[in-house]
């Protein structure tokens, strides 16, 4: 019993970081429809500036702000330079542009801090069943989850993010600044997904370190449904504990086979997501 | 003043529209008319800026649209209800309408406005909360109408507003139209299919062939204007 | 020759001197450089290039430059096939050196010993290279898992009696390979066995599974980064067993690189000197700690020559050894080496070098290492060899202390100043 | 306006009277000097270029299956890594288990057993769409070859299996190789027909149909989901040829090989090529092999620091990839098509029939 | 609701039979009964919202009703797929356009004449057999119905580029090439010009030779010309059935849905 206990608050956090960077998708994904394929990879390299910060000035703090600052900005380069020239385009091209990203960013953090792990420190004290960073990350995500609902769902910026997202011409011509709102979908996601990326990172940081966490978050937010940030935490919390029941049961060998298990269970029932809209009328 | 000045306006090398001339004085309701392909909905497209000119000018108010982005325009008071409504279907009704007049500054002013839309399509009320993919096909056309008169415009452009209403419903937007501009001085440019209805509340009108304003009239000279309506009008 | 099962073709490749002009010798090899299975690993050719560039800068070996070609293959076998062919047909390549990794290479040993291409100091710790009948070309490098776990085992067996012993090991050959060699001793002390997949780098659940059996000593045959992670997992969950940990993942540079400031935040202060302090692991190389070692000194002049950016690990150190040993041999080849003089060099059984165990390589074997030592970490991050250097076979056979004499780097003199 | 009123035979008579070849044929005997050509090329060009001209065509294959999938169908596939997973399996299982069975069987077996597997996935992926399909299919992709890790007595845990296929008849003088790469595209180009035939046919129609618009594919009488899932089917068949031609030309199947990389990769090449074209496919399978080639070959010219060296390849290939998808929105045929345009301009307007 | 000239089941080709459809709490369709003979036009209007395509996607297996049940040349259609219908030989056009925009003209036409495709799913696969000739006689087919609609010209276009009333003509071809036993039309005349609508009248009358037609249009002018019935929806129920000129002098029918005499003249 204990073992399950263990394995349940060992999911929880392990979910909680999921659901983050599944968080960053699910704000690209409502602002721009697109699957910001290179969301690990803006992640990263936050993470890796955060990284050098924290070296040079002994201050994890300090490292932590500069990741955040750098990675919207980093989102908002992204938008501006990549996907804004592919506005009319199939939502492929924005896949591949995204992945080409990726390649990219992976290959310069290479080139910069070398493909060799680096020790990267959680923010707080790691010891104990449901350590202090334990806690930190669970409510740092919840959190973040809300205020992204809220935004979302009850302010008119949110409504003209996804106005914008939707429709792109008919908001223009309801006097939304598409482009703008666009924009700042893709700061925010990024600056959510650089959070992620400091929350996921520790214990060691290298070029590939999030590509598995991105998985599982891409998971996490397909399970929960993408248009629904409430939907990705609690797609995230229930990925986490499965698989680390499976791990802690059936053996480390069966986590990924379990993913897709979960993930074909639940959009076989249903398939926008536990928590995505379901039917919509077509005719 | 509407005031649009030989208008050109081309996809790749089809030319939609050329040297197109439309003047509407401010408080006026006018028709444009025409074939299927004849350009309207171009017209409307390039005036609300969702397609560049190749060349002329277009001025509204004194102020010059051509070359400003969509949103540019939609803020300085023009308001667009496109061909086919155009409503966002994975909005609700309720957003859907507050689209139209977020970017008006008075928040009481947007309430109220709202609930005048209400009141206007109470059948939009009743679905207020629900996607509006669910929408039949009338029910979208009324709400993408109340949500352009939501920002209170002072330019109203309609593309074939009557698409798949009833005529009833029909008659009650051509009623509207007419109060808003007893009351408000709304300018309306009016594009239909439907030449008979749209006179039957224009000023004026405008027939398009081809790109090109064939004729241009009072409404009344237009419907009497036999050999015209034979040979443009079709009816 | 003794290329008993490949075709005709490849026996006459064999005898040839492909990749050798009169100045130059061309060699390659396949590294994971890039993608998941970097980490860790991406260093060896650096250390190797650092030891060919020292010997081609002392004028090569008798006259001839080593060109040395690094193709990555991500560690994905497809690509190493592809690259591997590419070495051998277009790049035309005198012998492959040091490809690394089991599932990689050892979908290339069928196609290296058809074409008679010599395939030298395979960097990974399986079986399969030790095959002298079917892979004539083929020699490993590193002490394989087997004989690794001998060692373990008999020193657990020998130190924790009684204890209750948990196995962490890959979910590959290197598992199933090092838990063969431990059974052997202490099978009966086992009380859980646990398993990683490399793809996972949650080992929480693992370690509370070794916790909750009760296991007081903990073996682990784990790469470096799962050292790390069960160390800092084991930590989390309050628990403290007596790890043993195989060379492949004991070295204490690289770990302590990776335990440097953990959880130094909200108030606890754990450095990675008290994580590693008391950590046990077996080693067939003299540790990059041991400055007083001739090999480790002459490796470090290297180091500071060529790669002075480079921090010094063990992972740099086995590519500068590898390349080394490799140097050795094409020498020994003589001043007119083809593939097969090469071989022939391998199996002499006349290269010593700088490891503390000697190579098995003989006409019947082609095992790289064939033994190891015992160290523990000290709280500063030295070593202390607590067992000395012991030699043992991959089968049943007893495990006997080595005394053999090393040569020194001067007595070698692979490379002249 | 009015309506006909006898309308079957009015129309079938004509039509029998203008008979031309069949397209089966047609497309055979393009195949046949497709495979001329490729003869030859491996005559001319040595025995590594060979084997790059043999990965080119198995990837042709995947590619094209995935076109079809995704450029036709338009149901974006994350996971076609795991299809040529399963057909590499079952060819590797096979020579080592059943070692009597030739070698056509074994690919035969291969595609199938790729088929049975994109059955599945279909049926599951029917329902999805976008990056629910998207996500599920990657899924698939990191999941399926983890199986490997769970049988590692039976599949080779992950170190995979190797083996040697002979499939040289003995007494010909050909290399090794070069009689692989024959055998690769005899097979691709076979397999070719096939996908060939239906793009151009009713299938292909129905398939784009659906794509376009569901809603009115179901009222024109096409059935959505069984359409969807045949598509999944055929795409999942080419991905197990492609995934068993590759086994047996490098003789391994290893989990390490199907990585959500390779699936990504296959996707990224759909769209060099250009999204839905055929030729597309063989060009994306073209860059596929080159483009990485080119950007390790530049990084090898370059005398670099190792971090920079080590990791340029990628970084170029990144490049390529976002540079081509900015700059030739329909990708190289595409581009290919509007150069041929710009040659030609006046000549051909009636039947413009998109390159398939 | 027993309704006047309401034929028996088993005379007629399509049997609406006591529909019910809510969505969640709103009612779309209360308890429906309609009939559509062989060759007659059966006109559905009501004010927007009423449940008209909402009738239709029951029919054609898009929604499944609360209560009642849809009868097909007598027997009832039991969890019917979209996709079925074409072959049962009914045929729908969608409210808006419904083409395929990655299509050519000719191709559209052409997904529609699946019905006539004598091949099955394999030969079509390998290309063999009779389908090349099969794909050759569809597209006979689909020119020849292009043609009759004055669009032949425009075979190899795709819809994108086309003015709306002509992709309107083009969705119809796709319907008729099926040569259907019942169409079901929703709106085929908004969009068009006053001259196409002429044109549209005429097409509908002639088709009564061959099918039936259910017609939802709001031009009255239309529906009153083309009709043999009537039938009017309001809030889902059905609130009068009759000849159109019954229907038009109707005055629940003026109060629901045409509004005043005054307002009908210009408002239709
Ligand atoms: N996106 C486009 N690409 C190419 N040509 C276009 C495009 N949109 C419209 N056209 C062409 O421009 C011309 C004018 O079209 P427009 O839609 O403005 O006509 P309209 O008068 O609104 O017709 P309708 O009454 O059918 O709506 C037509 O010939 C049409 O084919
Ligand atoms: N899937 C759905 N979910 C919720 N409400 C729906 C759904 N489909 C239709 N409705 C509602 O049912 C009612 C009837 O819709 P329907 O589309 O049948 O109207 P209609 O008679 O075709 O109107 P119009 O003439 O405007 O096209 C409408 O009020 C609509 O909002
Ligand atoms: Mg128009
Ligand atoms: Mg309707």
């Amino acid at each position: 019993m204990q073992d399950f206990f263990d394995l349940t608050l060992g999911g929880i956090s392990a979910g909680a970081v999921y659901a983050a960077l599944g968080l960053a998708l699910v704000i690209i994904y409502r602002a721009t429809r697109v699957v910001n394929f290179a969301q690990p990879a803006l992640a990263l390299i936050s993470t890796y500036l955060a990284y050098s910060v924290t070296k040079a000035t002994g201050s994890y703090w300090l490292g932590f702000a500069v990741a955040i600052v750098a990675g919207t900005l980093l989102g908002v380069a992204t938008e501006r330079l990549l996907i804004r020239p592919l506005r009319h385009r199939s939502e492929l091209s924005s896949i591949i542009v995204t992945l080409g990203l990726l390649l990219v960013l992976q290959a310069v953090a290479g080139m910069i801090w070398s493909n060799e792990p680096l020790a990267f420190s959680y923010a707080f004290d790691f010891r104990g069943r449901f350590s202090a960073n334990d806690l930190f990350v669970v409510l740092v995500v919840v959190a973040i989850a809300a205020l992204v609902l809220v935004v979302f769902k009850y302010t008119p910026l949110g409504l003209r993010m996804r106005a914008a997202a939707f429709a792109p011409e008919v908001a223009r011509t309801l006097g939304v600044r598409v482009g703008l709102m666009l924009t700042a979908g893709w700061g925010l996601a990024a600056a959510v997904g650089s959070l992620a990326g400091l929350l996921a990172t520790p214990p060691f940081l290298f070029p590939n370190v999030l590509d598995g966490v991105f998985v599982y978050a891409l998971t996490a937010a397909v399970l929960g449904g993408l248009d629904n940030p409430l939907g990705t935490i609690a797609g995230g919390f229930v990925l986490g504990v499965g698989l680390s029941y499976v791990s802690g049961y059936f053996g480390p060998e069966m986590v990924t086979i379990a993913a897709l298990a979960i993930l074909v269970i639940v959009l076989t029932l249903r398939p926008s997501g536990l928590f995505g809209r379901a039917k919509v009328r077509r005719v | 003043m509407l005031e649009i000045e030989n208008l050109s306006v081309s996809y790749g090398a089809v030319r939609a529209l050329d040297g197109v001339g439309i003047t509407v004085e401010r408080g006026g309701i006018t028709a444009v008319l025409g074939a299927n392909g004849a350009g309207k909905t171009t017209l409307l497209r390039t005036i609300s800026g969702l397609h560049p000119a190749r060349g002329g000018r277009i001025t509204w108010d004194e102020r010059e649209l051509t070359g400003l982005a969509p949103d540019r325009i939609a803020r300085g008071g023009v308001a667009h209800v496109p061909e086919g409504g155009g409503v966002i279907t994975e909005l609700t009704v309720d957003e859907n309408l507050r689209l139209g007049a977020l970017w008006r500054r008075d928040r009481a002013d947007r309430a109220a406005a709202r609930r005048e839309m209400y009141e206007l399509f109470p059948a939009l009320e009743e679905r207020s909360a629900k996607p509006a993919s669910t929408l039949s096909g009338g029910e979208r056309q009324m709400l993408a109408i109340g949500r352009a008169l939501m920002s209170r415009p002072s330019l109203l452009l309609l593309d074939e507003p009557s698409l798949g209403l009833a005529p009833l419903i029909t008659a009650r937007i051509m009623g509207i139209l007419r109060d808003l501009r007893a009351s408000t001085g709304l300018t309306v440019v009016l594009v239909e299919q439907n030449a008979h209805s749209a006179l039957s509340i224009a000023d004026r009108g405008y027939v398009l062939a081809l790109g090109r304003v064939v004729a241009v009239d009072t409404a009344a000279e237009l419907l009497a204007d036999d050999g015209l309506r034979h040979a443009y009008l079709g009816f | 020759g003794g290329a008993g099962e490949s075709d005709g073709g490849g026996q006459q490749a064999a005898d040839s001197a492909v990749g050798v002009t009169k100045d130059t010798v061309v060699i390659g090899t396949h590294q994971p450089l890039t993608g998941p299975a970097a980490p860790g690993y991406s260093k060896i050719s650096v250390g190797a290039r650092a030891v060919y560039q020292a010997i081609n800068d002392g004028g090569g070996i008798n006259g001839r430059k080593i060109d040395y070609k690094v193709e990555d293959d991500g560690y994905n076998p497809t690509k190493t096939v592809e690259v591997v062919k590419k070495l051998v047909l277009q790049d035309k390549v005198f012998a492959i050196v040091g490809g690394l990794g089991t599932p990689t290479h050892s979908k290339v040993v069928d196609y290296l010993n058809s074409e008679g291409v010599p395939d030298l100091l395979v960097s990974s710790g399986a079986l399969a290279w030790d095959n002298p009948q079917k892979a004539p070309m083929t020699f490993g490098y590193q002490v394989d898992y087997t004989r690794e776990g001998k060692i373990q085992g008999q020193y657990v067996k020998d130190t924790f009696a009684g204890k209750k012993v948990g196995y962490f090991t890959q979910n590959d050959d290197v598992g199933r390979d090092t838990q063969a060699g431990l059974d052997q001793f202490v099978k009966d002390q086992v009380v859980v066995r646990q398993g990683y997949d490399s793809a996972n780098t949650d080992v929480t659940p693992q370690l509370s599974a070794l916790k909750a059996a009760g296991a007081e000593v903990v073996v682990c045959a784990c790469i470096p980064a799962f050292t790390a992670l069960s160390i800092l997992a084991a930590a989390k969950i309050g628990y403290k067993p007596q790890f043993v940990v195989s060379s492949i993942g004991a070295d204490p540079a690289t770990l302590s690189g990776l335990l440097q400031d953990f959880a130094k935040r909200g108030g606890a202060s754990v450095s990675s000197g008290q994580l590693l302090a008391g950590l046990i692991g077996t080693g067939y190389l003299p540790d990059v700690a041991q400055t007083s070692d001739p090999w480790i000194a002459y490796f470090k002049g290297l180091h500071d020559k060529y790669i002075p950016k480079e921090p010094f690990t063990n992972t740099v150190l086995f590519g500068m050894v590898q390349a080394y040993t490799f140097g050795q041999a094409l020498k020994a080849a003589g001043p007119d080496p083809t593939r097969q003089k090469v071989v022939d060099a391998m199996s002499s059984g006349a290269l010593k070098g700088p490891g503390l165990t000697p190579f098995g390589f003989s006409k019947d074997s082609h095992a790289g290492y064939t033994g190891a030592y015992v160290f523990k970490i000290n709280p500063d991050v030295t070593t202390t060899v607590i067992q000395p250097p012991a030699v043992t076979d991959r089968g049943t056979g007893a495990i006997t202390p080595y005394s053999g004499e090393r040569a020194t780097p001067e007595q070698v003199n692979l490379v002249s100043k | 306006m009015t309506v006909r009123t006898k309308p079957a035979e009015a129309t079938a008579t004509p039509v029998k009277q203008r008979r031309t070849l069949p397209p089966l044929l047609v497309h055979a005997l393009a195949a046949l000097a497709a495979l001329v050509v490729v003869v030859l090329l491996t005559l001319v060009t040595d025995e590594f270029t060979n084997l790059r001209i043999a990965t080119i065509g198995y990837y042709l294959i995947a590619v094209a299956g995935l076109t079809l999938l995704t450029g036709l169908t338009g149901q974006v596939s994350l996971g076609h890594g795991a299809f040529m997973f399963i057909g590499a399996y079952t060819v590797a299982l096979l020579v080592k288990h059943v070692p009597s069975l030739p070698l056509w069987a074994d690919l035969l077996l291969a595609s199938a057993a790729g088929g049975l597997a994109g059955l599945l996935a279909g049926a599951a992926a029917a329902r999805l769409r976008g990056p629910y399909l998207a996500g599920a299919t990657l899924a698939l992709a990191v999941g399926l070859p983890a199986l490997t890790r769970k049988f590692p007595d039976f599949l080779g845990g992950s170190n995979g299996l190797s083996f040697t296929v002979h499939s040289r008849p003995n007494g010909i003088g050909v290399p090794e190789l070069r009689w692989q790469t024959w055998i690769v595209w005899l097979s691709v180009l076979l397999a070719l027909v096939l996908v060939v035939n239906i793009v151009r046919g009713r299938l292909g129609r129905d398939f784009r149909a659906v794509r376009d618009d569901e809603v009115a594919a179901a009222l024109s009488g096409i059935a959505v989901g069984r359409t969807k899932i045949l598509a999944f089917l055929v795409s999942a068949v080419c991905g197990g040829l492609a995934g068993g031609l590759q086994a047996f030309l490098l003789g391994t199947a290893a989990p390490g090989s199907f990585t959500p990389a390779l699936s990504l990769s296959l996707l990224a090449a759909v769209v060099l090529g250009g999204l839905g074209s055929l030729w597309g496919a063989l060009w994306g399978a073209v860059a596929l092999v080159y483009f990485q080639a080119w950007s390790e070959d530049l990084a090898d010219v370059l005398h670099l620091n190792t971090d920079v060296a080590n990791n340029l390849p990628l970084a170029v290939y990144g490049v390529i990839l976002i540079v081509v998808v900015l700059a030739f929105p329909r990708g190289i045929q595409g581009g290919f098509s509007k150069l041929r345009g710009l040659l030609r301009r006046p000549a051909e307007k009636k039947e413009n029939h998109e390159n398939h | 609701m027993a309704l006047l000239g309401e034929a028996q089941p088993g005379e007629d080709l399509l049997v609406v039979d006591g529909l019910t459809v809510r969505f969640g709490g709103l009612t779309a369709l209360h308890d429906v009964h309609l009939s559509v003979g062989a060759g007659t036009v059966v006109g559905v209007i009501g004010p927007n919202g009423a449940g008209k395509t909402t009738l239709f996607n029951v029919v054609c297996g898009f929604v499944r009703p609360q209560a009642g049940r849809v009868l097909w040349r007598g027997s009832p259609l039991v969890r019917h797929r979209p996709e079925h219908l074409a072959r049962l030989g009914i045929v729908r056009t969608l409210q808006g356009l419904g083409l395929f925009p990655g299509l050519t003209v000719l191709e559209n036409v052409m997904a529609g004449a699946g019905r006539h495709a004598r091949t099955g799913a394999f030969p079509a696969l390998v290309g063999a057999g009779r389908s090349a000739r099969d794909e050759a006689e569809l597209a006979g087919r689909a020119r020849e119905t292009l043609g009759e609609l004055g669009i032949a010209d425009l075979a190899g276009r795709l819809p994108g580029v086309l003015p709306y009333g002509v992709r309107k003509r083009v969705a119809l071809a796709r319907a008729l090439v099926a040569e259907p036993d019942l169409l079901l039309l929703d709106e085929p005349a908004s969009g068009l010009s006053a001259s196409e609508l002429v044109e549209l009248s005429t097409l509908i009358l002639s088709l009564r030779r061959h099918m039936a037609v259910v017609l939802v249009e709001h031009h009255m002018d239309l529906v009153m010309e083309v009709c043999d019935r009537v039938v009017v929806l309001n809030f889902g129920e059905v609130i009068a059935a009759g000849s159109p000129a019954e229907i038009q002098a109707d005055p629940r029918v003026a109060e629901a849905y045409l509004g005043d005499p005054a307002e009908e003249a210009s408002g239709a």
